[in-house]
């Protein structure tokens, strides 16, 4: 039996079509761009031509706003801290949300840490949703940069970005959002939403791993924070990942091929695994919102009384790759931040279920995963002391 | 990540369930930390004529529970006692390092179910002894 | 005609072994080696195997002191501010010398000017080597860091690295070297040399672009610089780059077979370069020592009276590809930095060239070359006002 | 990076040399920045008979020099002062954004020469209205 794939959020194989437009720049077209001969024009010229296909899925139409980065992590961190540091004179605070990815927490941490920063972590409701009066709540004189993600990577929830990004613009405070799971899946205009820098991630849309780039509005200004040599226009130093940035260009082109399409189908199936795991398990809890402001590939749940990675573990041995919030795969004691910030209590949270649909995936699958999943939770539940039965 | 060892104690676990009327029963873990780990035994003779456990956890903790009813199974009570996480880890042929500390505690429901039935006999020895007086 | 690729130092092509072991990680293998199902546990062996390797080759046993990053100019960023940020309630002073690479350079320029760090700037002797003595009369009571380059990218100078580390080591004070140019050409042995940090980068031996490594000796601590998730024992965040680091294990591997023949024959040809060079044109100099303290890919001479960029230009139409340290190609407006500190005149150092060697050059092509240069040479000496003939 | 214009004039480069016994001479630029540009001319009429340059510099450098004395020939020195760095690299096909200011500076350096011998003229001029007086 074929394995399924349910873990896209997490990361997604290369397609061939972007493997194929990578390959020639490993073994032949390999010249150092920033050099002057044969060798090194050609792949200048695909860097170009990737920094065009980058800026354009997110409507911007200079390709100058694009800094190429070696991940989502490192977009964010350029944003926050570099931004930071260019402003600190300005102001030295902060606000954020409790339930944005860790790059962009600990970043904020980082600058209270060393550098003295206040950060505001704004609380979101059960659904997952930051309040855009709250952030106008917590803006003060010194407040400059605020940080939204523009969707969760755990549950989904596609924030408010262009009213906040229009709070953020009427008090000229600069406004970053982490567009690493919305790239490609949902419509983004750097300029209808007023936002001035945005992280994006090529692994998440079928491009290659190591490898990112940030959008940053010109005139935005922002101390680098890879120092070295002269690259990416003096912002971002290290010789340039000239196959990765190709990959990432071709993935950026392919994911606005009918995105809209894509995303109606991937959200069918999304709705198809809820209402089937709803309909045949009982004690269960939908994280998230429902509908269209829920990411198309996002399924997150809670079965109560048994805990996340025996879930993962027991889906492996059937043949699906799955994720959950659990502190077993989290790597500390707590389970997600995400999950605790919307309400959850400890033991529930313990027990999350993420599936994250992607190009790959069919209905067919989606039905083979409702044929075992009940099995899977009745198993563990038939283990466990908190289960009444 | 998991030994074999480990992944078919997980699949396939021995003693799992409850048993009706235990002579003892030990816990361990609560559910805020993701751990609970429950012991049932049945004693008699001093020795382990039963054992189950029901176990809400991550792999390594449902592992290590079916692993050491498995060890305490018809062993005398002061043999069962001397059980530890350290010794249930090995005879899984060991466990990630970030496991090692937190869902490592089967051993300590069990010697808590033991403990348990020690202090209640004790404590009927004890009525008994009054009552003789 | 063939090309004649003489700019190794820059960057070199993958080779094709390498890109065969990197390829079934783009689009079969791609899990997230994070997470526990059978498509991460593959890539995590993987990484895994990629790290013994790389620790293998700077001679430590322990991979977990290998921290893989974007490339080189990542791993100095992380080693330097990394430990700076870690010790600065011990001291806030550096030592490092004035030809180091600008990711070391602006690193140090980031800390004065960000954390109200010191730094010391040793200078070089005519040949670019740093005297061990300078370092020990630099050092101080708050000095938690000396960072002195194993080779230089430029003119080839082999540092006395394991007498610096010797002197750190008897001060308690943490001694970084950027091996960028040295893994793969000369024997290192991080414990034989007192190194505590050691970067090195991927595409500088037939590896890929956008991935390196930092070494750090147990026990040594930094502040993380890329912050976010819990990726590499969590001091650097960021989705594995996998197939990129599966890359860096099997060019670290190849690079360590018959490395010392592979150099002999490297350093045939690069003193068969320098004396064609220096027989068939006058006015000549050579940057850098000659011998066994050059690096044995590395040639770098200046021509009096013209200019570099124009030499490379002709080199480019004559089919080789090679560079300069002219200030036309350093992006800035003077010529390079190493170029000076050896005590070059401005106009001396605008016309050098620098030919680097790598595993595809052969004794033909250095033959070829030094058919064509005279040639290039006269040329534009004949349109040099500067030139008396 | 160059355009084919730009390549075409920097490899086979118009006008390049020295005149023996020149009406004028202009240089800019300084071996420290490294550039230098020299122009000489042969003068008749008011008109540029002849032009020649020798240029220290890169690509841009030589490009703009080559392409100055093309422009240059055979006009009068009102025309040829009119011409301007801005129209020589526009006649080139324009130039790499970073090397508009520094190695953009032919045009100066054939105005520095016209102004050399407009000022020499100036002088005799003046030295045979002054023998007239
Ligand atoms: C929302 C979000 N931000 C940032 C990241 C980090 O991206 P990367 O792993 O490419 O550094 C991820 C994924 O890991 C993410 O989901
Ligand atoms: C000595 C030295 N250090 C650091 C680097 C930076 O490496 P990377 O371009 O991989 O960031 C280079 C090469 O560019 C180098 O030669």
């Amino acid at each position: 039996m074929e394995r399924i794939y349910f873990d896209n959020a997490a990361t997604t194989p290369v397609s061939e079509e972007v493997f194929e437009a990578m390959k020639p720049y490993f073994t032949e077209k390999f010249g150092n761009p920033s050099s002057i001969y044969k060798e090194a024009q050609e792949t200048a010229g695909a860097i170009a031509e990737a920094r065009e296909k980058v800026a354009s899925i997110i409507g911007s139409d200079d390709e100058r706003e694009i800094i190429f980065t070696s991940g989502g992590t490192e977009a964010d961190n350029l944003a926050i801290k570099g931004v930071a540091m260019a402003r600190k004179k300005k102001g030295k605070h902060i606000i954020t949300s409790s339930i944005e990815h860790h790059a962009v927490l600990h970043s904020c941490e980082y600058l209270e840490k060393n550098l003295g920063f206040e950060v505001t972590y704004l609380p979101v409701d059960e659904n997952g949703f930051v309040n855009p009066e709250d952030v106008e709540d917590a803006i003060r004189d010194d407040t400059i940069l605020i940080t939204i993600m523009m969707a969760n990577n755990e549950i989904g929830t596609i924030e408010p970005v262009a009213e906040i990004g229009a709070i953020a613009r009427e008090h000229n405070i600069y406004f970053h959002t982490d567009a690493v799971q919305a790239v490609g899946k949902i419509p983004i205009d750097v300029n209808e939403m007023n936002i001035d820098l945005l992280s994006l991630s090529a692994h998440k849309l079928n491009g290659p791993k190591g490898v990112g780039a940030l959008y940053v509005r010109k005139g935005v200004k922002l101390i680098p924070q890879m120092s070295g040599g002269a690259q990416e226009r003096k912002r971002r130093a290290s010789t340039e990942n000239v196959p990765g940035i190709v990959g990432l260009g071709k993935a950026a082109e392919l994911a606005a091929e009918n995105m809209e399409e894509k995303s109606k189908k991937m959200a069918e199936m999304r709705d198809r695994l809820i209402e089937g795991i709803e309909d045949n398990i009982d004690e269960v809890i939908l994280n998230g919102p429902r509908g269209d402001k829920r990411l198309p590939g996002n399924v997150n749940v809670c079965f109560r009384y048994i805990e996340g990675e025996s879930i993962l573990l027991n889906l492996d041995m059937n043949g699906v790759a799955a994720s959950s919030g659990s502190a077993c795969t989290s790597g500390s004691l707590d389970p997600s931040h995400v999950l605790l910030a919307i309400g959850l209590e400890h033991e529930v949270a313990h027990g999350s279920l993420r599936l994250s649909l992607g190009a790959g995936n069919t209905m067919e699958e989606v039905e083979r995963f409702l044929e075992l999943i009940p099995g899977v939770i009745d198993k563990l539940r038939m283990m466990s002391p908190l289960y009444e039965g | 990540m998991y030994s074999d060892k480990v992944m078919d104690h997980f699949n396939n676990p021995r003693n799992m369930g409850e048993i009706e009327n235990p002579d003892a029963v030990g816990q361990v873990g609560n559910p805020v930390c993701g751990d609970i780990m429950k012991i049932y035994l049945k004693i008699k003779d001093n020795k382990i004529e039963d054992i189950k456990f029901k176990t809400f956890g991550c792999g390594a903790a449902i592992a290590t529970s079916s692993m050491v009813t498995e060890m305490a199974k018809g062993k005398d009570l002061e043999e069962a006692l001397k059980i530890s996480n350290k010794m249930v880890a090995e005879k899984l042929d060991g466990l990630p390092s970030e496991k090692l500390h937190c869902s490592n505690l089967a051993a300590d429901a069990l010697q808590d179910a033991i403990n348990d039935y020690l202090n209640e006999k004790d404590k009927e020895n004890n009525v008994s002894e009054e009552s003789n007086a």
